[in-house]
């Protein structure tokens, strides 16, 4: 057995034990210096992303990985923490370790001049715990307790700009919100617990029925990782926190956001993987009306999105409704492939939901980047008090541009490929899903193109006259993300055919999850 | 894929880019000009003679390229260039003078519908760009009249897809497949004939829009806007917004034809080759001129300018129920048929 | 019928908690509420493991004549409860200590005056 | 190879981004016959204003909540009820999130 070998048994477990330990280090090393405390950092995450590399090579070949905490084998399954890491979850695990490396870079600069960055690291680094642990567990108390880890972490970050009241007022609502979101799902884990005397998700899955209890359980998990992910109208947190947050976090908060849409993915297509099909009164299955509550909520969230991100006049907050948008189109992508199970066009629209859960992440995220660049070159917030800026800051606004075209999902850019796949298969369910899909995609312009008029055109204004470019770790972060999001647009099928298909197989292929745990006993 | 299939790939793009990118202004610019001396011919006047639009183009070109003070140089150079080349890259995925498209396997109706956006983008952002308050607030209204008309042709597009699909066809969205299979042919009885009349009818309508003509032209509107977000436009920047209407003009004509009037005469009259393409090649400029005369010409002539909230109110409300109901009607046809027999 | 008693004080617990989350005014209220619901989600978890006549789940020291494992109460949903009550302090301190930066800032602690995020 | 097919149409972006390419190296070759020559800091430069004086920047500056006027006008109700749903109050929120719970209890429960 060689040494790469032992490293992917073990990487499971690094992953998330390497950024822990270097969370609590981190106050440590900050007390040395800047220098060294920003060093450390990006070495903590290198070694995190060298083992989620590792791991996703190995599991994109091999299939599912299983790591059992305290024992070698599972002679006693349920008592056990697992991790299971199957396509799906490194898919995730991927997009969040690119979050956190832009994050990072971003962060030097942005944060540079701010005081109890040893704290804001230890956040950073715990909430990036967080997020890969939500991913990679296989237990499903697991699962909760890395939600209320994102949930506290993601919380202290919100209310990072302590001196302002509306940064605690949305941390407020937030952990509100979150906290009793959780405490509903502890409370399916509990349901859960008492029919099947198991916790982890593949045993589970095994065994569960569709009793009544097990609606409850259905319910419950849905709405409160729903309301995580920004389904309207549970979604007014979400541009709260993500208006308020500082904008060099957002992207992992995002990131701890896409985590629990996975939740859902994961709840829907293993957790009740066995039971998708069972016919109900008048005979529907559960796929069906599984399907269209989340393709009506995506609807909603779409249009909702969309409607009230035209009237924004906050940066952030604009960028937080139409965030909303976006996650309703993930949302109706995956509630179309759910109601369709088993056609053709349902695999596409999963496939184009997948992918455009990579797109939503990096197009919203350049775009709070250069929200964040604009907030640090200008001190302004309100898009009225804005004005003129493309002409200092010329790299900020092609960076702009082509979020603005990825966001709206214009062709060459990755958002068409992704937008492209849902249209040309949500149509087939219902026509009036594409035509919604389509009309908002170009609300979304309309929401934008005011965004660019407003920053970057118009004529200059005499407080704006000696501004300057963003500084350069804050430019190379955004450059990063935009020449991710070239890349996949302009090769969509390559990024679809290494990353996308295995998730979406893995999603539909639930009995290998399954067989993974159950098969080994 | 072998050197020489790259190579001869390469050569179709440059030589269709090159064709089609001559064929699309000369003949926008010669159906500017009809349009021009018919309305003028209704309205009583003389009107300009048909070469007219060439003039214009050639006269711009000599003229001084004007950027104000306001402007940010390199957007209000730049856009009217893109919305230029957008609009030509369309004519290399529509079918044209009765062939089949260029690509048809390389871009479909979705890409069309996408890229029909980026000629009013361009538009839209070379006027904020400039930086007048004419241009802005007629840049703003383009953008309204943008989401405003998108309602009802997205329905149309869908529709005519959802419609295909149901009768087990693949690759819905590609032309070729529409070509193939003209909408008229593929109606069970009369609710779907007259569901596609109404969308045809809706489909003229967002022409004008579309193509910013009255009376949709609010962001033009020269009366109360002075030209609205061309304002500050001159020399060649304007000649590239002048060619990329007329263009468009055919873009928009050679849409409605390929998906409602996909009908060549050569099979029905019995020629061959040459003759026959000549004959197929003259009657695709006829139905680019009819559907030129009815969408813009004659209504352009006999209405007048709508208010910036009446063109939305329009185009969401009347029109996109219109194509609703299309939809519906639709979607019953077959339903219906089944019932009776 | 006495085994359901722990039930619907879980039932009622939760919507106590609710009620107080949805119709005080008070943010300290509004913890309060939360911290009750917690209270309640902690006893569901307990009640599942509950066996009657049941001992501690500790292998050393069982009392002479207990059977193993019936005669032990679930050591699993008391773990749960165990870590569930870690996170409920650490959600409280937090959220707290919000409600103290709030008061600051705000001057009150009336829900309905603390939105200057709104539309 | 580089064609994206959804099963219901065809999208290659590297074909486009050639076309895309070939028509700008065209056009902005055309573009270069046209005279590029102005009067710089002349009467000519500034906004066409009608006549009317130049004002100050911050005066002259379009805001960008004034922008779409038309549009948000004609959705004038939608807009009203929308503004009403998102109240701000921490406790709208979680009744927003129990309302959904209740919802989704009763559908599923039912079915």
């Amino acid at each position: 057995m060689n040494i790469i070998d032992v490293l992917i048994e073990q990487s499971p477990a690094l992953i998330i034990a390497i950024p822990l330990l270097g969370a609590f280090l981190m106050p440590l090393v900050s007390r040395i210096n800047s220098t060294v405390r920003n060093i450390f950092g990006l070495l903590v995450l290198c070694l995190t992303g060298f083992f989620v590399g590792i791991l996703a090579s190995d599991v994109l070949a091999n299939g599912p990985r299983l790591y059992i905490f305290g024992a070698k084998d599972l002679a006693v399954p349920m008592v056990r923490i697992l991790f299971e890491v199957d396509s799906m979850s490194i898919f995730m695990a991927l997009i969040t370790m690119v979050l956190a490396f832009i994050t990072l870079i971003y962060s030097w600069s942005f944060m540079k001049d701010h005081d109890g960055l040893d704290k804001y690291y230890t956040l950073v680094l715990l909430l990036i715990t967080s997020t890969l642990g939500m991913e990679l567990t296989g237990d499903i108390f697991n699962f909760f307790v890395f939600l209320e880890i994102s949930c506290i972490a993601s919380c202290a970050l919100i209310a990072f700009w302590i001196s302002e009241g509306e940064a605690l007022e949305a941390a407020f609502k937030y952990i509100v919100v979150s906290a009793i979101g959780a405490l509903f799902v502890l409370f399916a884990i509990g349901l859960l617990y008492a029919q099947y005397n198991a916790l982890n998700i593949a045993t589970l899955a095994n065994v569960l029925k569709y009793t009544f209890l097990d609606k409850i359980i259905l319910v419950l998990l849905l709405v409160v990782l729903g309301m995580k992910a920004g389904l309207v109208p549970m979604h007014m947190w979400l541009p709260d926190s993500y208006g308020r947050a500082p904008p060099s976090v957002t992207l992992i908060i995002m990131g701890a956001t896409l985590a629990s849409f996975y939740g859902v993915l994961r709840v829907i297509f293993t957790l009740y993987g066995n039971v998708l099909s069972t016919t109900m009164r008048f005979s529907i299955p559960l796929n069906v009306l599984v399907g269209w509550i989340l393709i009506t909520l995506a609807i909603i969230s779409i249009i909702v999105g969309v409607a009230m991100a035209l009237v924004q006049s906050d940066f952030m907050r604009l960028i937080g409704f139409s965030a909303v948008a976006e996650v309703g189109y993930m949302f109706l992508a995956i509630g179309a492939g759910i109601a369709a199970l088993g056609t053709p066009y349902a695999t596409t629209a999963l496939q184009g939901g997948i992918l455009h859960l990579l797109n939503d992440a990096l197009d919203i995220g350049l775009l709070f980047l250069v929200a964040g660049a604009v907030y640090y070159i200008t001190k302004k917030r309100s898009l009225d008090d804005i004005s003129g800026l493309a002409r200092n800051m010329k790299y900020t606004t092609v960076f702009f541009v082509i979020g603005l075209l990825a966001v709206v999902g214009m062709p060459p850019l990755n958002g068409f490929a992704s937008k492209f796949l849902i249209y040309e298969s949500v149509y087939q369910l219902n026509p009036i899903l594409s035509i919604v899909a389509i009309l908002c995609s170009i609300l979304m312009l309309a929401v934008f193109v005011k965004v660019f008029y407003a920053v970057f055109m118009g004529p200059e204004l005499p407080a704006f006259k000696n501004v300057t470019e963003a500084p350069r770790s804050m430019l190379l972060a955004m450059g990063v993300v935009a020449a991710l999001m070239i890349f996949i647009g302009l090769f969509p099928n390559l990024v679809i055919d290494a990353l996308v298909k295995p998730a979406a197989d893995a999603l539909l292929n639930h009995a290998q999850y399954i067989g993974t745990v159950v098969g080994g006993v | 894929m072998d050197v020489l299939g790259l190579s001869e790939l390469l050569v179709r793009i440059i030589l269709g880019t090159l064709g089609l990118a001559t064929f699309g202004i000369i003949f926008g610019l010669f159906y500017i000009g009809i349009d021009r001396k018919l309305s003028a011919h209704m309205q009583g006047r003389i009107g300009p003679p048909f070469r007219q639009p060439f003039r214009d183009v050639a006269k711009l070109f000599t003229k001084e390229n004007i950027i104000p003070d306001h402007a940010i140089p390199w957007i209000f150079n730049l856009s009217p260039l893109i919305g230029l080349i957008a609009t030509i890259s369309i004519l290399l995925y529509l079918p044209l003078g009765g062939f089949p498209p260029l690509f048809a396997s390389g871009g479909d109706l979705i890409v069309i519908l996408y890229l029909l956006i980026i000629p009013s983008l361009a538009l839209v952002i070379g006027g904020f760009s400039s930086g007048s308050p004419y241009a802005i607030i007629g840049a703003q209204r383009e953008m309204a009249t943008m989401i405003a008309y998108e309602f009802p042709l997205a329905v149309l597009i869908i529709t005519v897809a959802w419609n295909l699909l149901q009768k087990g066809i693949t690759n819905v969205f590609s032309f070729s497949t529409i070509a193939a299979a003209p909408v008229w042919n593929q109606v069970a009885g009369p609710l779907g004939f007259i569901g596609f009349a109404i969308l045809l009818f809706v489909l003229l309508l967002v022409t004008p829009a579309e193509l910013s003509k009255i009376p949709f032209d609010s962001p033009e509107a020269e009366t109360e806007l002075a030209g609205g977000l061309l304002v500050e436009y001159s020399g060649r920047n304007l000649a590239m917004y002048y060619l990329t209407d007329g263009v468009k003009t055919v873009v928009m004509a050679s849409i409605i034809v390929a998906l409602f009037f996909p009908y060549n005469l050569s099979p029905f009259i019995g020629l061959g080759s040459y003759t026959g393409i000549i004959i197929d090649v003259l009657f695709y400029l006829l139905k680019v001129f009819l559907v030129i005369l009815f969408s813009v010409t004659l209504i352009r002539v006999s209405i007048a300018r709508l208010k910036i909230d009446q063109i939305v109110y329009t185009y969401w409300i009347p029109l996109t129920l219109a194509s609703l109901v299309g939809l519906i009607l639709v979607m019953w046809d077959q339903n219906i048929v089944q019932w009776f027999s | 019928m006495i085994e359901y008693i722990p039930f619907i004080a879980v039932v009622t617990m939760i919507f106590i908690g609710l009620y107080a989350v949805l119709f005080r005014r008070n943010l300290i209220k509004i913890v309060i509420g939360i911290s009750i619901i917690e209270s309640g989600v902690n006893l569901f978890l307990i009640t599942l493991g509950y066996r009657e006549g049941g001992v501690a789940p500790i292998f050393t020291s069982l009392p002479p004549g207990t059977t193993y494992p019936a005669g032990m109460v679930l050591p699993v949903p008391q773990a749960l409860t165990l870590t569930s009550i870690v996170i409920g302090v650490a959600v409280l301190a937090l959220m707290l200590s919000l409600v103290m930066h709030i008061y600051r800032k705000y001057g009150t602690l009336d829900v309905r005056k603390i939105r200057r995020l709104k539309e | 190879m580089f064609s994206l097919e959804s099963g219901s149409g065809f999208w290659n972006p590297i074909l486009w981004i050639f076309i895309f390419f070939i028509a700008f190296l065209l056009f902005y070759g055309i573009r270069g016959f046209g005279k590029s020559a102005y009067k710089k800091d002349t009467d000519q430069t500034k906004a066409f204003l009608s006549g009317n004086e130049e004002s100050s920047a911050e005066e002259m500056h379009v805001k960008a909540s004034n922008l779409y006027w038309g549009f948000t006008t004609s959705m004038k109700t939608v807009y009203t009820e929308l503004r009403k749903m998102h109240t701000g109050n921490a406790s709208d929120y979680v009744l927003w999130f129990v309302i959904i719970l209740a919802f989704l209890f009763l559908i599923i429960g039912v079915m």
